[in-house]
């Protein structure tokens, strides 16, 4: 698995989630029924070969271990990701981020509110529950590889 | 004499009046704590509070009074020889390094050894650790069975290269096993062994008496014992005591200053600088003397009791794969669901308010041994009911079936 | 802006009127805790309970957000650049042996200098002491001049030396000096040292804006600024924090921990082994925004005509030998009744309800400096009234005359 | 001055606090006269010369410095103490206790209750307040001495 083609496979996997998944979300739902819709949104993202899960990509402060691999388009002067996790339900949450993110330039991932966007969704309770854990830690990591 | 009486002990704790929806099972990370405890805390700072042992002014000498009887209090329940022996910490790690720091300069020389065990919590491996690659001190760890359980016969093994320090936990924070102490104390003193117990789990299960146990250090917290944070407890026999070199430096612990050289006091003194946590030692002995109200071995049979009902749902919830041994268990069970992260299982019974702890749980090394990424642990205390083990086994069955659906 | 009111200031403070009896002058020791600070110790306990970072559920992510936020609560009120320079230890005197202890392993070699002032307390002469003769490092001290005064152009010519670290407390505990930080620690940096803040008594005279002083560590303890017991800040600018080897190995301060090597997590968890205590972290919290609802300059006033007060009132009484500088003092007044024991003097006091401290005031070598065997201290705080300053010049007077008799 | 002269000044001078002194405590007093007495019943005891004051002598765990000799008396088995102190009113309450302990042997040491015997003098709250400086410290002091 190369690079370009998890980039490639991680825009398709976003684009399906966009559209298929997150209006599904926004609908009332019972919560065994929104985790059950997290972890199948998870799985659509492809998943980080075992060889390319090196320390260097791993984020800091989840209790599950989660990867991250960061692409710059210097042309257009955006930023790419991929990324993996061992836990299902944290790699659903982060794909609803990685939705929001994904394709952005750096003035736009300034800008961006997370915290309204999960909002939207009716998925604030779970983003201020990962204070602690993958969510945040994944966030500022994301800010910090912008910064590099 | 009467049961143990669950409900009516839970009367003692204001926490689960304030969150009634909540099924609180992470009392390994930490207790809560009974009116007892909070009201010696808030009629402290209200009434009594003034610093301790320097005052020239009777309320600092009735601070002073009641620090000491907190001492005193704490050397009864375990039964050291003398006051002086109770040395009061921020806590179990506090006390441990402590412990590393005062040995390495004086009992350890390079080329020395120190036995842990494959069971320990990070505070009985990092704190050694820090100093032993400076000092040239080599740790030796004793090894786990098939059963998950130390090897004895390589405990005996290791002994033969005569470890200065055995330091032994007396409760797998991480899997509940009861370590067998009494005797593998005795083969390290024995082996010429100076002897540390890692207390932290371990007082919540049994009261030590330290005249039986050949222990030389116990060390605990008052958190993990319906006390308040921030406060623990370091016992040495006063010989060794004296030997340590202090970690801290200030008032209080030093007899005589000037710039160019001090002297140190007398224990308990020469290892407390500075202003001690004074409400915490109160709060510490109003815990201890709130659990000394309970009988040890009817809490202990109670526990069993809990364990036994989580044992016997769990039978009926596919794919659990548990950790812990059900045989000399403190009450800690740690189990994975198969093929599941446990961060998913306990993101799923949060969703259904249990309290539980995913991961390693401050045992890096032990889930290396084990080859596994993380677990659920479930940490009872003597406040849990019955009927929250049944809700908690049904939370987890939902949790499965989510996962597998 | 309104005058301080210090009826209404004392009014928060529930130890007035649990021991009306007494006056309270004890405050450089400790000081009483307001009711914003008991309520929120008592709601954590009550309602919060949980331990922090490690918790896969609400509870203790309730809990860790309240720690993280008394951390940026403390960050906010002392400037600082970001909440992880902000590290809870157990008080000033475990964040300077932090700091010693640290900095001895990375910045300092042998050969190499500290320098202090006759002024400092044990915890900023000992902390350092305890490492400098095992690692060869040499301590220098400034002197004072025959006002009791550091001793500038003594301070100028040890700056030449080149000292890598140079130590100072804010305001002299034994004696309420206020030190001239801001040209001294600019003079230290200039000659290029790290430079250490001892501000145990210095916060409560002056929010520390850390932005603006030249110090690259500040240190302090909750419990003379109107907080809880066990609780301490040491502040420090990251890239030095990162250089600091821990003094303290356990859990949350490593990443990964194996049996042969543990590699340390970030800060400000790095510097913070174990368990924190973390309701002592939401009471200094709540002291710090109990306090900032009052204006800095009005305190300090006030505190300026307690001290006048007393000043004039001592005119008045024969034999009174006061060591404390009137100029620039914190609101503390040291003092001899010629020929007496300081001792004597207070025990007069205490039979009065009059608590002061006598001795030396963990600050040996500065009395050995004065020749002065110990004294008696006032330390006036904000809740201290006019009519207390002038019922304890009456019963310093009623002493003077029976030890005169 | 030799040791032998503070023992016998010592004992002249507890002789005279027994019968003086003691009787003159027990009568009620107000707080002032009682601390004036205190301190000329100070006085009556000999100073332990300057350079008599070396440090193995000095009891720890006082405020203020005080001193204190031991002499054991084999032929008779009895102990014997000369003692001094910086401060007045320690001093003071030093020499009442000693007016209690000196000459006992070592059976009626361990039997002394100096709580209630303080508690005759009225100066039990003297004595409890000293618990973290100079009495007990001395007391501890002297019983260490019995033991050596
Ligand atoms: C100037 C100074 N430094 C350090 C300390 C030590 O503080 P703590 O005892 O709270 O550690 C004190 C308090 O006694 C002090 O006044
Ligand atoms: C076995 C064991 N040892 C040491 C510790 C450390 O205790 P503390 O965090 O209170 O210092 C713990 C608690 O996590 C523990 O379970």
């Amino acid at each position: 698995m190369t690079m370009e083609q998890l980039l490639s496979d991680t825009a398709t996997a976003l684009a399906a989630i966009r559209q298929q998944d997150l209006p599904q979300l926004q609908q009332p739902l019972d919560w065994q029924s929104k985790y059950r819709l997290l972890m199948q949104l998870g799985k659509k993202l492809p998943a980080i070969p075992e060889k390319m899960r090196q320390n260097e990509w791993l984020v800091r402060g989840c209790e599950s271990r989660a990867w991250l691999l960061h692409y710059h388009d210097n042309t257009v002067g955006k930023h790419y990701f991929v990324l993996d996790s061992e836990a299902r339900i944290v790699k659903g949450l982060l794909a609803i981020m990685l939705s929001f993110v994904n394709g952005l330039s750096q003035q736009e991932l300034k800008q961006l509110d997370l915290q309204r966007a999960f909002d939207a969704l009716n998925l604030k309770p779970y983003l201020s529950q990962s204070r602690s854990n993958g969510l945040n830690a994944m966030l500022n990591h994301i800010r910090h590889c912008l910064n590099e | 004499m009467s049961d143990f009486n669950a409900a009516a002990f839970r009367q003692h704790f204001p926490f689960f009046a304030a969150q009634p929806d909540w099924i609180y099972l992470d009392n390994a990370a930490t207790t809560h704590k009974p009116f007892a405890v909070l009201e010696t805390l808030d009629h402290f700072y209200r009434q009594q509070n003034s610093n301790v042992h320097r005052g020239a002014h009777k309320l600092s000498q009735m601070a002073t009074i009641l620090y000491e009887e907190a001492r005193s209090c704490i050397q009864q329940y375990v039964n050291a020889a003398e006051p002086a022996e109770i040395i009061f910490t921020s806590g179990t790690t506090a006390a441990l390094n402590q412990l590393a720091f005062g040995l390495m300069h004086t009992v350890l020389k390079p080329g020395d050894r120190i036995l842990i065990s494959a069971l320990e919590h990070h505070a009985n491996i990092v704190s050694w650790q820090l100093h032993c690659q400076r000092f040239g001190v080599i740790l030796d760890v004793i090894p786990l069975d098939s059963q998950l359980q130390l090897d004895q016969s390589a405990f005996e093994q290791l002994l033969t290269l005569h470890p200065k320090v055995v330091s032994l936990t007396q409760v797998s924070n991480a899997l509940g096993t009861v370590l067998p102490l009494a005797s593998m104390l005795q083969a390290a003193k024995a082996a010429g062994a100076i002897t540390v117990v890692d207390g932290a789990q371990g007082i919540v299960w049994d009261k030590p008496d330290l005249q039986q146990l050949a222990a030389d250090f116990y060390c605990f917290s008052g958190h993990k014992l319906y006390g308040p944070t921030g406060i623990g407890v370091l016992y040495g026999k006063r010989a060794l005591l004296e030997r340590l070199t202090p970690l801290l430096g200030g008032g209080e612990m030093i007899e005589q200053v000037s710039f160019s050289h001090s002297s140190f006091n007398h224990l308990p003194a020469r290892l407390e600088a500075g202003t001690p946590h004074i409400a915490g030692a109160l709060g510490l002995a109003a815990a201890i003397r709130f659990i000394s109200q309970f009988d040890v071995s009817q809490i202990k049979s109670y526990k069993r009791l809990l364990l036994k009902t989580f044992h016997d749902g769990l039978q009926h919830i596919p794919g659990i794969v548990v950790l812990s041994p059900w045989q000399d268990n403190a009450g800690i069970v740690t189990l994975n669901l198969q093929g599941e992260h446990s961060a998913d299982v306990a993101t799923l019974l949060n969703e259904q308010r249990i309290a539980v702890r995913a991961g390693r749980h401050c045992a890096m090394p032990l889930f290396d041994l084990m080859a596994t990424a993380g677990a659920v642990r479930f940490a009872f205390a003597p406040y849990n009911q019955i009927s929250e083990v049944e809700q908690c086994l049904k939370a987890l069955t939902q949790a499965a079936e989510i996962l597998a659906s």
